[in-house]
């Protein structure tokens, strides 16, 4: 190999200019990505059976007149390309239209809902980093040991459990008989929100956690089973200089993971907002879509979307900045 | 007071058995000593026992003594915690592994000093300067070097608590014939310089000929015979050493034939009683067969119960002439310029080659790692495409009967999905021969028929090899390529197959273009080589003019590249 | 050479059993409890043990053990469909994508790039509720949900594979394209293709009573366990074996074959190990 | 079922005094999004309108209208009403009501735009306007003795002002411009989807209520609700679900409280649809409709089974509440006979059975349930009943459509006006495409009969006229239930108990 022409390369692309451009290319395909799902998104008004304008106006009594101003509005009676690019116009200034469900604009609706969802999910992520990450660890450490065992099976189960039924107990057994945590609602904003928000967090969390756990242990033993372990111990490193070797190189993999987890939780409160009554996006999400309430639908789903390819791209610069190799590459 | 290590009656149990039995061993403080042995015989197992890092299900018994302190090995992994660094070191075989991929090579190498030194500039340029390295290194990450680099980083790294014995788990087989050679010079300096004991396991008989003070052969699990440095070989009182030592391939001369030792290395726990090497032994007796012998004697020990003296007469080899390589005009295939370019910014894999293989005769390519002999295989039989130049077959029939390929690893050669005897039906058809000949093909690769119904995962290296050889010449080729056919195989087995393929080639007919980075090896196939380097053809010759007068300055680099030979 | 341990087969043994008698469920409910959905009003809701009913019954009196026999299939089947079809999606595009490369397997990955972008729930939530569908659009749905995973599990294991000597060698024989990939490449595919089908049925069975749970999927008075979870909100104080019942099969099969899936990867992991 | 209506259930006659209360914490069983009715109309959206805003009447307890916002008020011809305002009546914020906001008011109501869902009620006014400083009159376009329901807060009517409605863009009802009216409390907070909370004033006519703030939480998970009460999050529940029932009355400190809803719940046939076309097949269903036992089972016993369009309460203020059922018993009388169905079907064009759906919306349990069981009972009559659930909205779709032979209704009377619904169900466009000249006769002249006796003497003798050809099969009258911390009691509580201000109601038991 030609150490001298790579390590030229090498710093040269090491540099800052490098960094920037992986960003603008990974933003760019964001982008594209958003820009896509955006068409589906807004093709779904036109999948849905039935006639667009009559579903803009939902089951009410219309009038002829009625399904005429719709028409316009939405400009149904252009071409499509036209009332997409219209609608996406209306979109990228935060316009969404009007709720067919309840008489105002979808901006506002979502508004009161993100930072319901948003804090959840939140919070959910870091029970799940908190909890499950250690045990995972742990676990791999001591492969076969009982924590070991009895964490796996747990595991096992967490990822089966159906969400209204962890739910259910947790407010049994918390909400009631140990009459810890309140048992609705989602308090009054500040500390008391959060309050609100443990149990559902942790139902949330405890699908999640399973997988996270599995997910670490499994980076960890797969780094344990390495070279440069066995390499570090008999060079008579300390438990707790392996402990760190390993640990950075399990936590690239996990940590990226992370991203994804955090990405599926904000899309995946629905049963959790259902189950404890919450009004985040995803209990909104589910009326929609049973009133066909279409606005809201396409609102929510490309906001999860945005949401989901944005922690996607955050993830990719984790990456980048963690990860040495991925720099090389990633600047090839 | 440094007094070296010594490892006595070690045992090492894994879930299926014994792997290694009452191993004893010295190594006295600025000695080498070499452990050579085949694939299995638990060299890596005795390492790892020494320093405490057996996988998980193995176990060993056994005492470890180092200067005033005596380890019972008994008690576990942690009872050598104490020792490893300070005292013991062990270097391993694969250098892109044994480095952290994500953590600077400073780093790594200092993670052993004591803390007030980790980041000390002063420090860590010594010791890069130590093991010849630039500065800079430091600041790199290991996926940022070459092999030989990084092996160097991982010895600075195992050397920076100053151990008193280093061990070394083929250390250089993972690097190409010129760095393994600056490698093992490097660690010879190094050893000197601090007076430090260096255990050197290793299956390249020349390496331990050429740099031990004593070796120690092993076969399965057990120690065989052990002595002072060359001599061992050279006055191998073990018939095993011998067979070994005999199925090593010469540079010097060609060979008619490879004496390789019958049969295959046993799994350590599968042999019952009597003498391990009995089966495969043309000397054994009853007494082989039943009685274990023990290692006896001084300076030198065997364990045999019909050591071969000094006084028997050695088998006579048959020294061949090389054939000499005809000047006919009937080529096979003519290569002319043929360049090849994997992206803009790499460099050229082949620059301008010209090759040209007569019909029926043996050609060789050595060449350093890198230097574009697989990609010029890989276009030839049209695995890969080219950039420039042309390939002119000389034959008119359709591609699988014109050339077939042997690639490196016969684990992966062959379909594990599905059986032999499926795997030869399909080379067979492809080559619009009959189903029938299956058996045929077996027996010319001197495999049992039975086979028919076997799958690779059940067949050793060796049957895995003689079956992707089949396949390769059930179409009835006209050329057979050869990429490296023996690199990862015991000595043994690859005297077998390099006698295989001289009989193929004698019986069928075929030519054959034989790619390897060992001399003696393509010495014993061959009647011309190419030499390559950097992607370009540098000399070309008959194989015996070559050898004895090499043209190119790199191709004598080569040469005195090659050890103990 | 695969190392020899001594090792029972405890995995396939502990969830080969509750999976087998799930099996029998999902086969022969028709025949156990022929009578499942038979109704008697007057019996109403009671509470498990009473009157013959070890799980108690609903408030049309019908026995909730013997409903969650029957719903067994609707739990199990939709999402062995969706395990399968949409492993059989993967493999038929992940083999060309991964072998062919090129346009084709760019395309695929942009494709999978955009449906990972979206999250399950959300989106069969989205497609079921507007366009009506019952359990077979759910199912279709889940199946075009979890193929690009499968498309990318496929194509990464074929790449790895189409590298190896072995491929290499069947090329220079001159087979064809087609039986390189579906006769030398797809069986070495398929071992790990079939845990991760395993797991993915877990994974849509868990799915597809979430979507049952809100509401979409099969319809009143179809035994089904998501269906039968949330019908429980409403007996819950006066039979709790309405909640539990499905609720333990749910997780109990959910963990079974997580757990043999598992299990099955590992194995295959260990024995393709060299040596 | 039960005759003992009213009272009754755990808290059954507590009784009480009007304390002080500081917090009261109710819980609704739906989210409102918005609080104006007129915008989103359901029941809850009425529970909470009637405590800030009020009409020109109001229901008592018995459902006669009283005096609300106007003092009185008299109607002077067939079509036309003259009310007379309150002396003095103020808004929260102690603004005067003028003659001017009742007009402005009754014009919002009347606005297809801005009140969809009630500018029904005021189609047939000619218009509304000021007649003197405290007096308003409307006029009819034609007379209609049921109007008198419409100035009403549990109907269509809620008195604002025009400053206040034009100050906010002219909305109302929204968390930015909340509800504002007459009545005793105001809105101090609304967070749609989640909570409203309310706060006393000392502007209404009625005095100062005691409850100081009502806190009231939207809890959609019924067994969410439960919990809420059982740890004590909340001291009311309104319109608990009948199938959690037990869960309710189990828990500690918690009366329930039941009454009548004036709901209605029956099959409706689309008579133009084949084989619905065919009364034989009409009254073969009918036979196989257990109503006694539904009632019983799927309802806990807490509902009556039906046997008109109209519910006793709306005509217990002529004939008294027994009186009413009495006169009620015979409307329909085809009782459950899987014999005389099959006997029926045999008569029938299809003789042999069909195959038929019936869409059920899934927020309405019980409905399917019953025609889960009703499908179990025709099967063996070769009659394929198949059960779809969907949303509410897509469930309005069924009625009347001629894709939907079968249907239901689950009619809630706003009003206690006995012709409410059987104007709209034999009136013209009526859901099962019925006519009978006959009833038309007898629904017109019950428009234009004053006198309360014989309008219910009319619309009964139309009901069975009407229900002879068995369009519709009544099934259940509803009940309510509702559950309460034992500290408190509502006073009479029934079926007209939470449509005018129900705080003042609430007592503390000794
Ligand atoms: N993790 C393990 N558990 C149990 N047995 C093992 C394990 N690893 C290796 N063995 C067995 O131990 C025996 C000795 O292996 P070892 O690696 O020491 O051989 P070696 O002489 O180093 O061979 P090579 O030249 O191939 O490195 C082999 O037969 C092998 O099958
Ligand atoms: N698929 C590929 N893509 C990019 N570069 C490649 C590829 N294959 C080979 N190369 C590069 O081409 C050059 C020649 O490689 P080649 O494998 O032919 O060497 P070799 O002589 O066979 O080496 P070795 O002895 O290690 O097998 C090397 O620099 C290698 O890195
Ligand atoms: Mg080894
Ligand atoms: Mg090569």
């Amino acid at each position: 190999m030609d150490t001298a022409h790579s390590h030229r390369r090498l710093t040269q692309l090491l540099s800052r200019g490098a960094l920037t451009r992986f960003i603008i290319v990974r933003l760019a395909a964001t982008g594209l990505l958003l820009l896509v799902l955006s068409f589906v998104v807004f093709a779904l008004l036109h999948l849905t059976p039935g006639d667009p304008a009559r579903n803009l106006v939902g089951v009410r009594n219309v009038t002829p007149e009625l399904l005429q101003s719709i028409r316009d509005k939405y400009h149904l009676n252009d071409p499509f390309m036209n009332q997409y690019l219209h609608w996406l116009g209306n979109v990228l200034h935060g316009d969404f239209g009007e709720s067919i469900r309840n008489n105002t604009t979808v901006t506002t609706l979502l508004a009161d809902r993100v930072m319901l969802t948003l804090q959840l999910s939140s919070l959910s992520f870091a029970l799940t980093v908190i909890v499950a990450v250690p045990l995972g660890i742990a676990a791999a450490w001591r492969t076969g040991s009982a924590l070991d065992r009895s964490m796996s099976a747990a595991s096992i189960v967490g990822v089966g459990a159906p969400t209204y039924a962890v739910g259910l107990l947790l407010l049994y057994v918390f909400g009631l008989w140990f009459n810890i945590f309140p048992v609705y609602g989602s308090g009054d904003g500040g500390f008391d929100r959060w309050w609100h928000l443990v149990l559902p967090a942790i139902t949330l969390a405890s699908g999640l956690a399973a997988m996270v756990f599995k997910l670490t242990r499994t980076a960890v033993v797969a780094e344990l089973n390495q070279d440069y372990v066995a390499f570090a111990q008999s060079r008579g490193l300390t438990r707790r200089q392996i402990r760190s070797l390993v640990l950075r190189n399990a936590m690239i993999p996990v940590a990226t993971s992370l991203g994804l987890v955090f990405a599926f939780l904000f899309g995946g409160t629905i049963l959790v907002e259902v189950t404890f009554a919450l009004q985040g996006i995803g209990s909104l999400l589910a009326g929609s879509v049973t009133f066909k309430d279409l606005p809201v639908v396409q609102a929510i789903t490309l906001l999860t979307a945005t949401v989901i390819a944005l922690t996607a791209l955050a993830v990719d610069i984790l990456y980048y900045a963690v990860d040495p190799r991925v720099r090389k590459r990633g600047m090839q | 007071m440094n007094r070296g290590l010594s490892l006595n009656n070690l045992v090492v149990t894994g879930p299926a058995g014994l792997i290694v039995t009452r191993m004893d061993l010295h190594v006295e403080p600025g000695q080498t000593v070499a452990l050579v042995g085949e694939s299995g015989s638990g060299k890596s197992m005795t390492a790892k026992a020494m320093t405490g890092l057996l996988p998980r299900g193995v176990t060993a018994t056994g005492s470890l003594q180092l200067d005033d302190i005596t380890v019972d090995l008994a008690l576990g992994p942690q009872a050598l915690a104490g020792l490893r660094g300070q005292y013991i070191s062990l270097l391993l075989q694969n250098p892109f592994t044994s480095l952290s991929p994500v953590h600077r090579c400073g780093e790594q190498i200092t993670a052993a000093l004591p803390p007030d030194l980790r980041r000390s500039k002063e420090e860590i340029r010594r010791r890069l300067d130590e093991v010849d390295l630039p500065e800079r290194v430091a600041r790199q990450y290991p996926f940022e070097l070459s092999g030989g680099m990084r092996q160097r980083v991982a010895l600075a790294a195992s050397l920076a608590s100053n151990p008193q014995i280093l061990i070394g788990d083929e250390p250089t087989t993972a690097l190409d014939v010129t760095t393994q050679r600056e490698m093992l010079d490097l660690l010879e300096r190094i050893q000197r310089e601090r007076d430090m004991a260096l255990l050197l396991i290793t299956h390249d008989l020349g390496v331990a000929r050429e740099r031990a003070d004593k070796i120690l052969v092993m076969y399965a699990g057990r120690l065989v015979e052990s002595g002072e440095g060359a001599d061992v070989f050279a006055h191998a009182q073990h018939p095993y050493t011998a067979g070994l030592r005999d199925s090593d391939p010469p540079l010097e001369h060609r060979l008619v034939e490879l004496p390789a030792i019958a049969g295959s290395v046993p799994r350590p726990w599968e042999v019952a009683v009597g003498c391990v090497f009995a089966p495969r032994c043309d000397r054994a007796d009853d007494r082989c067969r039943n009685e274990a012998p023990e290692l006896v004697g001084t300076t030198s020990q065997v364990a045999c119960w019909k050591p071969i003296a000094l006084t028997d007469a050695s088998h006579p080899i048959q020294i061949a002439t090389d054939v000499q390589a005809q000047n006919t005009d009937n080529d096979l295939v003519v290569i002319r310029g043929l360049s090849k370019r994997f992206s803009s910014s790499a460099p050229l894999a082949l620059d301008n080659v010209d090759i040209s293989i007569h019909s029926g005769e043996a050609v060789g390519i050595v060449g350093e790692s890198g230097s574009g002999k697989t990609t010029l295989a890989r276009c030839l039989i049209g695995l890969e495409s080219f950039d420039s130049g042309d390939i002119s077959w000389s034959i008119n029939t359709p591609m699988a009967q014109r050339a077939q390929i042997v690639f490196q690893d016969p684990t992966s050669a062959l379909n594990p999905a599905m059986t032999i005897g499926a795997t030869l039906a399909e080379a067979l058809r492809a080559g619009q021969r009959s189903k029938a000949e299956v058996v045929a093909l077996l027996q010319l690769v001197g495999l049992p028929s039975e086979y028919i119904n076997r799958r690779p995962n059940g067949l050793s290296g060796g049957e895995q090899q003689r079956v992707a050889i089949a396949r390769a010449i059930a179409p009835r080729p006209k050329l057979l390529i050869c990429d490296e056919p023996v690199s990862s195989l015991d000595v043994s087995v690859q005297a077998q197959i390099l006698n295989l393929m001289n009989s193929l080639l004698k019986d069928l007919g075929i030519a054959l273009l034989f790619i390897t980075h060992d001399l003696a090896v393509v010495r014993q196939v061959v009647s011309r080589v190419y030499v390559m380097s950097n992607g370009r053809v540098v000399e070309s010759g008959n194989m015996e003019n070559v050898l004895q007068s090499p043209q190119h300055e790199y191709t004598r680099q080569l040469f005195s590249s090659v050890a103990g030979k | 050479m695969k190392l020899r341990t001594n090792r029972k087969p405890v995995v396939p043994i502990v969830t080969g059993i509750p999976l087998a008698i799930i099996a029998i469920f999902v086969i022969a409910s028709r025949w156990i409890v022929p009578n499942a959905t038979r109704q008697d009003i007057m019996t109403g809701v009671t509470s498990p043990g009473t009157a013959g009913h070890l799980f108690g019954t609903d408030q049309l009196g019908r026995d909730i053990g013997q409903l969650a026999i029957a719903g067994a299939s609707s739990a199990v089947v939709g999402p062995i469909v969706i395990a399968l079809g949409s492993m059989m999606i993967g493999i038929l595009l992940g083999t060309f994508a991964g072998y062919m490369g090129g346009w084709l397997d760019l395309l695929l990955s942009k494709y999978a790039d955009l449906l990972l972008a979206l999250p399950t729930t959300l989106v069969a939530l989205v497609v079921t509720g507007l366009v009506d569908g019952g359990y077979w659009v759910t199912v279709l749905v889940l199946i075009m949900l979890f193929s690009p995973t499968d498309i990318r599990m496929v194509r990464g294991s074929v790449i790895a594979q189409t590298s190896r000597p072995y491929i290499e060698s069947a090329k220079v024989l001159g087979l064809g394209r087609l039986r390189i990939m579906f006769r030398h490449i797809l069986p070495n595919v398929l071992p790990v293709a079939f845990s991760t089908m395993l797991l993915n049925v877990a994974f849509a069975l868990v799915s597809m009573s979430a979507l049952s749970f809100l509401g979409l999927g099969v319809g009143p008075g179809v035994p089904d366990w998501g269906r039968q979870l949330s019908d429980s909100r409403n007996l819950l104080d006066r039979n709790w074996g309405s909640l539990v019942l499905p609720a333990m099969l749910i997780i109990i099969t959910a963990a079974a074959i997580n757990l043999l899936g598992d299990w099955l990867q590992e194995r295959y992991e260990e024995s393709s190990v060299p040596r | 079922g039960g005759d003992n209506k009213g009272m009754a259930g755990n808290g059954s006659a507590a009784s009480g005094s009007l304390k002080e209360i500081d917090l009261l914490t109710v819980a609704f069983p739906s989210s409102l999004s918005n609080l104006y009715p007129g915008q989103e109309a359901g029941n809850f959206n009425y529970y909470v309108a009637c405590l800030v805003g009020e009409g020109l009447v109001a229901p008592d307890g018995t459902g006669k209208l009283v005096p609300a916002l106007a003092s009185k008020w008299e109607q002077t011809s067939p079509t036309t009403y003259v009310y007379t305002l309150r002396e003095g009546a103020k808004f929260s914020d102690g603004v005067p009501v003028t003659p001017e906001d009742v007009v402005y008011s009754v014009g919002i109501s009347k606005d297809e735009e801005k009140s969809p869902n009630i500018a029904y009620y005021w189609a047939n006014v000619d218009k509304a306007e000021k007649t003197g400083d405290n007096e308003v009159t409307i006029t009819l376009a034609s007379p209609d003795v049921a109007f008198e329901w419409g100035p009403c807060a549990a109907n269509a009517l809620w008195i604002t002002s025009q400053a206040y409605v034009e100050g906010n863009g002219g909305e109302m009802g929204t968390p930015k411009a909340l509800l504002y009216g007459t009545g005793p409390y105001k809105v101090t907070k609304f967070e749609p989807d989640t909570m409203v909370e309310l706060e006393r004033v000392d502007t209404w006519w009625g005095g100062v209520p005691p409850v100081k703030t009502v806190r009231i939480e939207f809890i959609t998970e019924e067994a969410t609700r439960v919990l809420a009460r059982k740890s004590g999050d909340i001291d009311l529940a309104i319109s608990i679900s009948l199938d959690q029932l037990s869960q309710w009355e189990n828990t500690a400190d918690t009366s329930v409280l039941f009454a009548p809803d004036r709901s209605y719940v029956g099959i409706d046939f689309n008579t133009a649809v084949e084989p619905f076309d065919d009364i034989h097949v009409r009254r073969a269903i009918a036979y196989a409709c257990d109503r006694a036992t539904v009632v019983e089972k799927l309802l806990v016993g807490h509902g009556e089974p039906a046997t008109a369009l109209i519910t006793p309460d709306q005509i217990s203020s002529v004939l008294g509440l027994d009186g009413a059922r009495k006169a009620l018993r015979d409307v329909l009388d085809l009782p459950f006979d899987l014999d005389k169905a099959k006997e029926e079907l045999a008569l029938s064009k299809v003789p042999d059975g069909f195959s038929t759906k019936v869409g059920v919306s899934s927020s309405a349990p019980q409905v399917s349930q019953f025609f889960q069981s009703l499908a179990e009972t025709v099967k063996p009559l070769g009659i394929n009943i198949e059960v779809e659930e969907m949303p509410v909205e897509q469930w309005y779709d069924t009625i009347g459509s001629a894709d939907w032979g079968l249907a239901y209704m689950w009619y809630f009377n706003a009003t206690g006006d006995p012709a409410e619904m059987s104007s709209w169900f034999f009136g013209e466009g009526n859901p099962a495409s019925y006519s009978n000249d006959a009833v038309t006769e007898l629904m017109a002249q019950a428009k234009e009969e004053a006198d309360p006796a014989k309008r219910v003497e009319i619309l009964i003798e139309a009901q069975k006229a009407a229900l002879a050809d068995i369009p519709y099969i009544p099934l259940w009258w509803g009940e309510a239930a509702t559950a309460i911390n034992s500290k408190y009691t509502i006073e009479d509580f029934g079926s007209y108990s939470l449509l005018s201000p129900w705080t003042p109601r609430i007592l503390t038991v000794d």
